[in-house]
């Protein structure tokens, strides 16, 4: 058995949306920008898949930007409207202290490069206050750019009631949508979103695709310079199979939502009910404003490694924190964001769900974790000074 | 693989594993706010490390590293224990992932720490510069 | 009958390629940064695949960074000496007159922030001299980027005796190959390549995938900021399944290179011949020293697009000029760059052939170009201009 | 597509191809240097374009909207000719790529240029500012 329950990593891919690549690779080989009838083939199924991306975000098809991923979506957005924002003398930008990095390292540049940035510490239930946002703006304010949904603890962000806010201030607003689109219901339109990020990749989608949305009037600057494609805004040969691959598995996604969503997050549920019955364990994020296949633990007393190599051994593939900060010793800045103390951060496990996953997989997941906390704690010298009392618990 | 199949191998099998009733020496390095704690208990007979136990809080090569070093310092004299290095753990490990190093430095340290507590206990005398304090660099970032 | 001649904007996958893909999206689907062992074969199979890469460009595998494309590469070469340079006060560029968009617009970009950027004229033959990139090269220089292989007009530049000049100055050299990679022969070590960039979809590899090589001691920067992926210097989800095809694209195309190029070029000169004969028209570029594949021509008093749609309503898929510039009205600058006036350079005609093309094709292609191109000139109210004398002949 | 099926129709199938030997006005615009040469040959009989042809050095869209503006003039009066608005010729073509609508700029000159050049052999008076210079903008870029 192997039960694969790291979703937010990444997703296994739909059969449909492989099979639409395929027979891209095969039948509709031309380079969509050439003007023989190869390629005005590909052209065309390029010009479905970004009406169909646009209509399932409630956008116009001209508003669809193809990049390589969320990363780079995010990269683009952020340096866009700082461009646009140092053109009109506003140095300023809001975002949230739990942002992925994709956002946060980008803003760090942004620092060293002279502009000012404000990140909103968020609540324990790892949710930003929308009145935060109101009272952070300024008049140099370029940008408010606040994730949808957290890779990590999974919680969902008030974005509508930001996004008003930045309409009212007319401010630019962007979210990180990667960990949301597929898995909540989203409208750019009726949520006043300015600019929007996405990576098919999360939900059943290819790799190495993603969408950058920019709403018409918004400005947008390039990132990467070259030829005339995605009107010249994101150069580089189109990658076709992908972007017709993403579009597929997005119509796949949405075309049952919501029953998908009800059954992941009752698998989810069950999760957490189930492991917070071990003692010295704390879910981290609110209980119900998340994501429906994210639960994240912290289990006090072990490090998160050990317990997800040894889960791993158990045939469950989990993780702690998130999976492109594996090359890092720093304990989540997520998870201390929500004011854990460093020693607890490091005992994170973070379990992403699918509609492929089944109740059975929930209770051995849970029988699992079980054993493993138990025998890491077993072996811990921080838990030995826990139950000695020379240690207060902190959860 | 981050891992190679010796570490893998101490990490899911370790040597040595649990607590020790009367240590002749204990000792405990590391932080729980860089992520790894390991302590060391060592039995002395005739200046022999006869037997060794371990308990850690960390990673995967936390675990294994302070597995490995408990091998390693088995039968041996103290003195001799005092020479294991980290390099030697690492090679013994077929290799650690650069950014797991500092996890092998903390091995040597948690053998210098149990033997050092050795001597303190029974008033053997020693060259301190043999235990400066060498902490995990990442700590101090 | 449908005779595919633009491999030049992007060529059919390898079906072995495909296989590989297909087989990493179904089996190997962990995200490689996860610590599980979904992931860790998925690292695995990567690993593989860099060391493969490597090996085939005589470079070692911690060289090898996976970015989105050939034009992702060549930003980020051309970005990073940038920065690297304006950190020792250096910030002159030297490059080329025929570069592809994505260096020539990226140095554009720089240009506007200070940096002096020289352009390299070529000769008729549109090769780059050597001997004057020596004399381009100042104290403050901080690059050298020639392309390897032109887009266009295919001609093979002196690569070996450009970058050993920039070795013996100590300046960093940069080539654009994307257009070389799996039809010539390329070793970094030996010919003192410093950086270099590819794209997998002109060797038969997928699309949305490529490398920047990045010789062992010069500094890289970050053009796109997040995780941890690629040692940092390249954030983002790896494309695994288009990083495996692209391996197995390029082994598959250089275990028979010689076969091919000798093939290839043997087609290539049938048309060259047989498209000399058509009056007033002019092969572009050297004839020789250029990609085996790679024809182009410009053909007096027609003008390109109806040209190709014509040969492409007979079955022919060509190009004129390169496919990512095919939003623009002006005229190709590279045919500029070799000194043809403007309307000679409208009528220019790229075919760029595959092994999948056999000599009975190009005979094909011959007579569907001579038809063309005489219906065209029959009624060009410039060719009357021509054949009356009212204007005279260049070419 | 690049182009709608209208426009590849008449780019395939042009109407009215060809020179004219005795043309009653003939017009010629554009230049070869920014890609685009159209040349119209109009017959008239009592004021009735009864023949018109043209010759055509351009793209897709400028052989197709020569095409589309010969059929739309012909069998019209010189005066209903002059309001043919390169709108219109979009238009009948279901629409044009918009870095081509400078061609149909040029089909709407190329029939002015032919009137006027038929006006000015018949020595009929007509308004100058109707004949205003517009060339293509991106020539002129
Ligand atoms: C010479 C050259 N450089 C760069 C590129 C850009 O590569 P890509 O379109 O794969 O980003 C191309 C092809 O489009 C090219 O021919
Ligand atoms: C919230 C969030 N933003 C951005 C990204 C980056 O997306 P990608 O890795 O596809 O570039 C991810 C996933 O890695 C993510 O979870």
């Amino acid at each position: 058995m192997y039960i694969y329950a790291d979703n937010a990593a990444t997703t296994k891919i739909n059969p449909v949306a492989m099979d639409v690549m395929n027979k891209c690779m095969t039948e509709v080989y031309g380079n969509p920008s050439s003007l023989h009838s190869a390629g005005q083939k590909a052209a065309e199924v390029m010009q479905k898949a970004r009406e169909d991306i646009a209509q399932v975000l409630g956008a116009d098809f001209r508003e669809i930007y193809f990049t390589s991923g969320g990363t780079e979506a995010d990269n683009q957005a952020i340096y866009s409207a700082a461009a646009f924002g140092e053109k009109k003398g506003k140095k300023h930008i809001i975002s949230s202290a739990i942002e992925h990095h994709a956002v946060l390292h980008t803003l760090q540049r942004l620092e060293k490069e002279g502009f000012e940035i404000t990140l909103l510490d968020v609540g324990e239930d790892g949710i930003v206050r929308p009145e935060d946002v109101r009272q952070a703006i300024r008049e140099d304010t370029a940008l408010v750019t606040i994730m949808y949904a957290n890779n990590e603890i999974g919680t969902l962000q008030p974005i509508s009631e930001i996004a008003a806010i930045c309409r009212e201030k007319k401010v630019i607003f962007h979210t990180d949508a990667v960990q949301a689109v597929g898995h909540v219901p989203i409208n750019v339109r009726e949520q006043n979103i300015d600019m929007l990020s996405l990576s098919a990749h999360k939900f059943h989608g290819p790799r190495g695709i993603g969408v950058l949305y920019v709403r018409k009037g918004v400005p947008l600057f390039n990132l990467i310079e070259g030829g005339a494609q995605e009107r010249g805004r994101r150069p580089g040969t189109e990658n076709l199979p992908a972007i017709a691959g993403m579009a597929a598995a997005l119509k796949e996604v949405v075309s049952h939502m919501a029953a998908a969503e009800e059954k992941v997050s009752s698998l989810r549920d069950i999760l957490i009910e189930g492991l917070s019955k071990i003692p010295h364990a704390r879910l981290n994020g609110d209980a119900k404003r998340r994501l429906p296949g994210n639960v994240n633990f912290c289990f006090e007393g072990i490090e998160g490694e050990s317990l997800l190599l040894l889960l791993d051994n158990k045939g469950v593939a989990a993780s702690s924190g998130s999976a492109c900060t594996s090359g890092s010793l720093d304990p989540s800045h997520v998870l201390l964001a929500l004011g854990l103390p460093h020693e607890v951060a490091h005992g994170s496990l973070r379990l992403s769900l699918s509609e492929e996953n089944t109740k059975e997989e929930m209770y051995y997941i849970i029988d699992a974790v079980r054993e493993v906390v138990e025998y890491l704690r077993d072996m811990s010298p921080v838990w030995e000074a826990l139950e000695k009392g020379e240690k207060e618990h902190v959860i | 693989m981050l891992y190679s199949e010796k570490v893998m191998d101490h990490f899911q099998h370790p040597r040595n594993l649990g607590k020790m009733e009367n240590a002749d020496g204990v000792g405990e390095v590391g932080n729980a706010k860089c992520g790894d704690i390991m302590k060391m208990y060592i039995k002395v007979d005739d200046g022999i490390i006869t037997d060794v136990k371990f308990n850690t809080f960390g990673c995967g090569s936390a675990i294994a590293t302070s597995s490995m070093a408990t091998e390693m310092i088995k039968g041996k004299s103290v003195e001799d224990a005092l020479e294991l290095s980290n390099q030697a753990v690492v090679e013994a490990l077929d290799g650690l992932p650069t950014h797991k190093i500092h996890c092998s430095v903390l091995a040597e340290e948690a053998v210098k720490a149990a033997v050092k507590d050795y001597y303190d206990r029974n008033n053997i005398s020693y060259d301190a510069a043999l235990f400066a304090e060498g902490e995990c660099p990442h700590c101090h970032e």
